[in-house]
């Protein structure tokens, strides 16, 4: 049994609770525990760390702490939480002052040592796509998908470690093992406007629509993330977007514990596709995966 | 007793900046044996070396310390300046107090001082131990070798050669010509490099002083300045001296598996090839390992063919060993690999290339017979964005230095696409221009203004693939632009770096290279083509990033070099060598089992009346001075003359004792 | 670390070739570095003696350098593989006759390397100044 | 030319102080404006980050903490990324904000502070992130009810995306242990940041 700590993070018990449902059954079914962390408290988003470097440190250091106490790597599906996490870690080992103030306020000392990973890696990486090939009930013939990883998985370069800062590949090898084609695009760590999206909403209404634009344009029929943020830019400003481009956009935007589900042989519901806003169901239904 | 003089130097406010040097030269009065002790501005110039001299007959002085700067500086100066006044040269020593003082602690004068006085009394106390040695000679063969047969090399040798000595120009490819063979025309003049060039390898080729040694390498490498044994590979050419350069070989050759290294491998060529038509020897090479026959037993199609029978599958490798009596190194230079930049693209967009390989597109001789097309799909080009400084100025990549070309080869190129192509554009992406030359700025002046060559000051941050062109995001600093380019065609101004193997290289001559693997000059202003090692000189790209123009006055100020050590008779050597005294020799061999020089000979000799033993004595033209056998000998019969047991114990218990200055 | 370091005593024992031009490039890069080694030239640190080495410290030197080219670019070959092998030994027994192994240290520094020269003899004299100051 | 660079008008130490608070090395940075090409907001920034930095460098104090440009930054490191200097910008854009925000400077952008304040009282008073009241407040702070809530607001609340009571943490010793944190927090930053920036 494989066995992680699990940080969801606050969108994943609301805004993206489609997200956590699909990613906790397709953990379940290929025996990754998820071990959420107890109590946990937000990461700081992308507010605590323009605010105060203190406070960015502090909140993920509470969950990794718990973490490496339990001796365990430390994982979040939201690229946002995971980015606050592992630079919470970078920045504690590089600041050494920092650290001394977060140890103070928390009581508790930190040895930097335990992993932090982002999902994705978790599953693709240390799990491994060979043993989710191996699990497989069904394959995804004939979808064309464009996987968008954002800027927070990746960047910066320390938090990707084997994978190409500028054109990873993790995602796209899930998708072709899944037996889906992944297409070839260069948008793929663009930003989508992120932590704008109440704020700036122009923003994000023109980096997304960037975003879906080229996905739309390399062929794409579906977008495949592994954020909450980008996934909430990406659908459902979608209709906005398609509006202000003055172009019938509808691509659907699956998380990618999601499209897993779906070769897993999960249905419609069991994996929430109901919630999204742009339908999948069509697509799917043509594709002959629903 | 001695009668030692002190000159203590302010060499302007270099020293006298930090050090007090009166209160050096004073503390220096006190000391024993010192019999005068004074400073001055500048000691190494000549009023400086008078007063040395002036002092040396007043005061009767037999032994010199110059407090000034590094020995490796000026210890041969004021060597000759103590020989001028009639004392032995061996009798001077330098307390360094400039590179190891004023320049090192100048945020504490005070403790600059202290050490100064310090390293002056060291000095002292080790020149008071010192002995008069007399001059050695050895040596010279008078042969030259050059190693590598680019530009730089060539022009060595033809220099060389041209002063009346013998040269061997060892090229590990299978033709002379190096980089500059690939160029299409040169900056600033626009001529072109292959009708510039090929006049030279010819003449190298046939001058009857010079022997061109292709497709070899040097393997092994000892002895010392005028006396160099050299162990080079012949690597097995398959084609033997029969070989009359017909050519029907390659043509008839069935095997195109292998990409041409001089086309940068926008093409493919045959498993037996020249590199180029017009190379020097125009003898071709099997390329072993895309021969069809040595992959799979079958074709000999080349022997069938050859009028003269000159292929020879059974060549081996073969070993030489040669004396040199100097060596000149032109081993010249790779360009930046730019998979390292994930942004461009990790290498793998083919419409993204390097300026060698737009060299080679743009050379009628090239590939594409001069025509630019993509690589991709051999479309002609209508934009054309060139990138500056692409592995080069950038700490991120570890390559923070300049490359020093890439600017004008750029400016060279964008103007060259006009000038083939009047209905392109050119954008070049630039951070600053150097263009430090004569006629240089000008040049890129043209550029811009007669060509049209749009410059944009910024650093592209990506290049995206989309349909079929390239997006080339950049900015234009001096406006506040974001840009934007669709591009066909991304030229990079990939920068310079040290040839692949360059640091092993380096240790078969135990050359230093700095951090990057350039090897490194003697003294960066006054000794550039020298190195630490006498003897070995270099030329070329394999020092520094540069251009023609200056690869070749360096190649030309390493054959004068070579010819002037060639011009002695005999070669002056420091007698600072070891010596046995055999009377406390216990005849244990350890010296003669260090030694890396076998400058040690085991001997049965009487050393008392009447006694016979077996002691070691050293062949004093063969002992360089390293001193191994002195450390190693445990009856401590070894000493090293220079550098005696006496006179370091004096410095190590003069610096450790307390300064008595008041 | 501060460069002012009262009433410390280092004995540096540099290679003509790599180490002394090293500390040379040092002072044409204008590093700074603490005043209290005092360089000894010799040749090669294959003519290193130990009996050098113990005559510092008996003579009260607080701590001892030697430094020479890397292994493999020694200007005579090989020599500084000698040194190489003997360093360990020599530390050992010196630590055996009570001499602390923070007082006594070899590095490698070539010609080019003025930047490490500074660090090292940083390294170095902190490492004598807290044997001295701390035990 | 917008401004005049005259001795009075910089700020001694203006660049020292970002340099300390971030710890990057902003005298570093040689102007190649890899950063300004690459930023996917810069085309709605009143200075391009390179600009930033060279001012920045300058001292020019007043400009750069009048611009939008550190409000527009949305972290997304790709300058980081790709600088050839190595220079943390992002990095550097947080530390603007935050010395913003300590009052030292005055804002230009007072939308996204607002936003942050509510975000962070949300963290402090329960754990975690509340939304509906979130967006309730932020809006009706930024004097802009209605933004946002027709119609992505309303279908968010259809869908059953936006919870209508807030995610406590369970133990209330947890909650007091957490205004605890925040306050040892706001007392260390004060400290930091304003030891640093005299
Ligand atoms: C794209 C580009 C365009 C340029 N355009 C111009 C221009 O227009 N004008 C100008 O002035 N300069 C130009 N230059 C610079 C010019 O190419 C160099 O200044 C010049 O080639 C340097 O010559 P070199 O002999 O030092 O090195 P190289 O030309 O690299 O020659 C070195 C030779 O040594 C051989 N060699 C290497 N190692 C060994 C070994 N171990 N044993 C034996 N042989 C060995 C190599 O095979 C090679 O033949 C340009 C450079 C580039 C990259
Ligand atoms: C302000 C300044 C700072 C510099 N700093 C540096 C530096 O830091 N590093 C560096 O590398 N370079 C530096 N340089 C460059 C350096 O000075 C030159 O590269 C160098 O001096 C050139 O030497 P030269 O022998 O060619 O010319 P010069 O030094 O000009 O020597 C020419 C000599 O020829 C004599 N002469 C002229 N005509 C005749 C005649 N008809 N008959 C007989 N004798 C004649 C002149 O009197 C003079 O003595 C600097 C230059 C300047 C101006
Ligand atoms: S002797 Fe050395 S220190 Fe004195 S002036 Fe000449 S260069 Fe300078
Ligand atoms: S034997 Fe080798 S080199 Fe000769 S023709 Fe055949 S493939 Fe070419
Ligand atoms: S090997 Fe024979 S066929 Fe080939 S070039 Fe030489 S002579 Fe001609
Ligand atoms: S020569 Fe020009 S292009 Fe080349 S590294 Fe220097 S500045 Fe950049
Ligand atoms: S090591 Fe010393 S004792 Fe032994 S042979 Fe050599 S000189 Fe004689
Ligand atoms: S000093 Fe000794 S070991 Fe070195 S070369 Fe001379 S004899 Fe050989
Ligand atoms: S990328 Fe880095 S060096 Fe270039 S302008 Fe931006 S901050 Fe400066
Ligand atoms: S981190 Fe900020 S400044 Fe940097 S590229 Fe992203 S938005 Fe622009």
């Amino acid at each position: 049994m494989f066995k992680v700590a699990y940080f969801p993070g606050c969108s994943l018990s609301s805004t993206a609770k489609e997200y956590d449902v699909a990613t906790r059954l397709v953990c379940e079914d290929l025996e990754i525990e998820l071990v959420e962390v107890p109590e946990w408290v937000c990461c700081g988003a992308t507010t605590a760390h323009i605010t105060s470097e203190l406070t960015a440190a502090v909140l993920p250091a509470r969950s990794l702490i718990w973490a490496e106490k339990h001796n365990m790597t430390i994982t979040s599906p939201c690229s946002a939480c995971f980015s606050r996490l592992k630079m919470a870690q970078l920045n504690l080992e590089k600041y050494p002052g920092l650290k001394k103030e977060a140890e103070e306020i928390l009581g508790e000392t930190y040895s930097g040592k335990g992993e932090v990973l982002h999902l994705t890696r978790v599953m693709l990486e240390r799990y491994g796509v060979d043993n989710i090939k191996a699990k497989l009930k069904k394959q995804l013939k004939g979808l064309k998908i464009a996987c968008y990883y954002g800027c927070l998985m990746t960047r910066p370069a320390e938090v990707c470690e084997n994978d190409r800062v500028e054109d990873p590949m993790l995602m796209d090898n899930l998708v072709s093992a899944l037996g889906a084609q992944a297409v070839k695009w260069s948008y793929k760590t663009e930003c989508c406007g992120a932590a704008f999206s109440l704020t700036k909403t122009e923003i994000v209404r023109k980096l997304s629509g960037d975003i879906l634009k080229e996905a739309k344009a390399s062929g794409a029929e579906l977008i495949m993330v592994a954020c909450p943020l980008c996934h909430s830019n990406l659908d459902a400003r979608q209709p906005e977007i398609s509006k202000l481009l003055k172009a019938e956009l509808n691509i659907p935007v699956l998380y990618f514990t999601q499209v897993i589900g779906l070769a897993l042989g999960y249905g419609y519901l069991d994996l929430m596709l109901n919630k999204h806003f742009i339908d999948p169901a069509p697509l799917l239904k043509a594709k002959g995966i629903l | 007793m001695a009668r030692i003089g002190v000159f203590v130097c302010h060499c302007g406010t270099n020293i006298a900046g930090v050090v007090d040097v009166t209160r050096v030269a004073k503390y220096a009065g006190s000391l024993p044996g010192v019999k005068v002790a004074v400073d001055y501005k500048f000691m190494c110039s000549d009023p400086g070396q008078n007063t040395i001299i002036d002092a040396i007959k007043k005061y009767g002085l037999d032994r010199l310390v110059v407090s000034a700067c590094s020995p490796r500086m000026h210890e041969a100066t004021f060597r000759r300046t103590a020989e001028r006044a009639g004392i032995n040269p061996y009798m001077v020593e330098m307390a360094n107090i400039r590179e190891h003082v004023a320049w090192v602690h100048s945020d504490d004068k005070e403790l600059a001082t202290q050490k100064a006085m310090k390293l002056m009394e060291m000095a002292v106390a080790k020149v008071r131990r010192s002995e008069a040695l007399s001059k050695m000679f050895a040596p010279i063969e008078k042969r030259a070798l050059v190693i590598g047969g680019g530009i730089a090399g060539i022009q060595a040798a033809l220099d060389i050669a041209g002063a009346g000595y013998k040269v061997l120009l060892v090229e590990k490819e299978p033709s002379i010509g190096g980089r500059m063979a690939q160029l299409d025309k040169t900056f600033p003049t626009l001529d072109c490099s292959a009708c510039i060039l090929t006049p030279k390898m010819v003449a190298a080729a046939q001058d009857p002083n010079i022997t061109l040694l292709t497709y070899a390498e040097v393997t092994e490498v000892c002895g010392f300045v005028g006396q160099f044994e050299v162990k080079i590979k012949k690597k097995a050419k398959s084609v033997n001296s029969k070989c009359i350069g017909c050519g029907v070989c390659t043509t008839k050759c069935p095997s195109k598996k292998a990409l041409s290294e001089f086309d940068e491998k926008l093409a493919p060529r045959k498993a037996i090839y020249t590199p180029f038509p017009q190379a020097v020897p125009n003898v071709p090479v099997i390329d072993r390992t895309a021969c069809t026959f040595f992959l799979t037993g079958k074709c000999k199609i080349c022997e069938k063919v050859c009028p003269t029978g000159a292929i020879d599958y059974t060549q081996q490798d073969e070993f030489i060993k040669e004396k040199f009596g100097a060596v000149v190194v032109a081993t010249g230079f790779d360009i930046y690999d730019h998979s390292n930049y994930g942004e461009y693209g990790y290498g793998e967009i083919k419409d993204v290339i390097t300026g060698l390989q737009f060299e080679r597109l743009i050379s009628s001789t090239g590939p594409t017979a001069g025509h630019v097309t993509r690589p991709s799909d051999h479309r002609e080009v209508k934009n054309v964005v060139f990138i500056q400084c692409v592995g080069s100025r950038d700490e991120a990549k570890k390559r923070p230095y300049c490359s020093r070309v890439c600017c004008m080869y750029t400016a060279k190129q964008a103007m060259l696409l006009k000038d083939h192509y009047p209905e392109t554009q050119a954008y070049v992406f630039y951070i600053d221009i150097r263009s430090a030359g004569k006629n240089y700025e000008e040049f890129v002046q043209r550029a811009q203004n007669e060509y049209g060559v749009l410059y944009l000051r910024g650093r592209v941050s990506k290049i995206y693939e989309r349909a079929n062109k390239l997006l080339v995001k950049g900015a234009d600093t001096l406006s506040g632009a974001q840009v934007e380019i669709e591009a066909d065609l991304v030229v990079l101004a990939n920068g310079f770096e040290p040839k692949k193997g360059a640091k092993e290289f380096a240790q078969l001559f135990h050359m230093s290279s700095d951090q990057y693997g350039f090897y490194n000059e003697l003294h960066p202003k006054l000794a550039p083509v020298e190195t630490a090692i006498s003897g070995v000189f270099v030329a070329g790209c394999c020092q520094s990033p540069k251009d023609i123009p200056d690869t070749v006055a360096m190649a030309s100020a390493t054959a004068a070099k070579v010819c002037a050590l060639f011009a002695k008779e005999k070669l002056e050597v420091e007698p600072l060598i070891a010596g046995v005294n055999q009377l406390t020799c216990s005849g244990c061999e350890t010296c003669y089992n260090v030694c890396p020089y076998s400058a040690i000979e085991m001997k049965d000799k009487e050393v008392k009346r009447g006694e016979v033993r077996h002691v070691a004595e050293v062949l004093e033209s063969v002992c360089k001075g390293c001193g191994a056998c002195v450390g190693a000998c445990y009856s401590k019969a070894v000493d090293l003359k220079g550098f005696t047991d006496r006179q370091v114990l004096d410095q190590v218990e003069t610096a450790t004792a307390p300064i008595t200055d008041n | 670390m501060d460069n002012k370091v009262p009433q410390l005593n280092i004995v540096g024992f540099l290679c003509n070739w790599c180490s002394y031009a090293g500390a040379d490039m040092t002072g044409l890069g204008r590093n700074t570095y603490p005043s209290n080694i005092k360089v000894i030239r010799i040749p090669c640190t294959g003519r290193m003696d130990p009996m050098m080495i113990i005559e510092a410290f008996h003579n009260g030197a607080d701590g001892v350098l030697v430094s020479g080219c890397h292994p493999g670019d020694c200007h005579y070959t090989e020599g500084n593989y000698y040194w190489r092998r003997r360093y360990p030994h020599l530390k050992s027994l010196l630590e055996h006759f009570g001499i602390d192994k923070r007082r006594f240290h070899a590095s490698w520094v070539s010609a080019s390397e003025g930047k490490k020269f500074a660090e090292v003899v940083k390294k170095v004299t902190a490492e004598v100044k807290d044997w001295r100051d701390n035990g | 030319m917008k401004y005049e660079l005259q001795l009075k008008n910089i700020k001694e130490g203006f660049r020292k102080d970002v340099e300390n608070l971030s710890q990057q090395k902003i005298s570093n940075c040689y102007q190649c404006g890899k950063c300004s090409a690459g930023c996917p907001v810069a085309y709605a920034m009143d200075y391009p980050p390179s600009m930033i930095m060279r001012m920045i460098q300058l001292g020019m104090h007043d400009p750069v903490m009048s611009s939008n440009t550190s409000w527009y930054c949305v972290s997304c490191e790709t300058c980081t990324t790709r600088c050839p200097r190595e220079i943390d910008i992002a990095k550097v854009m947080d530390t603007l904000k935050i010395m913003a925000q300590a009052g030292k400077y005055k804002l230009s952008e007072n939308e996204i502070p607002i936003f942050d304040w509510i975000f962070l009282k949300s963290i402090e008073l329960t754990g975690k992130i509340y939304e509906l009241g979130m967006i309730g407040a932020y809006n009706l702070l930024s004097l802009n009810p209605f933004k946002d809530v027709y119609p992505m607001g309303l279908k968010m609340i259809l869908k059953g995306k936006i919870g209508f009571i807030p995610h406590l943490i369970y133990n209330p010793f947890e909650v007091i242990k957490n205004i605890r944190m925040f306050n040892a927090i706001r007392k260390k930053d004060r400290e930091r940041i304003y030891e640093k920036n005299v």
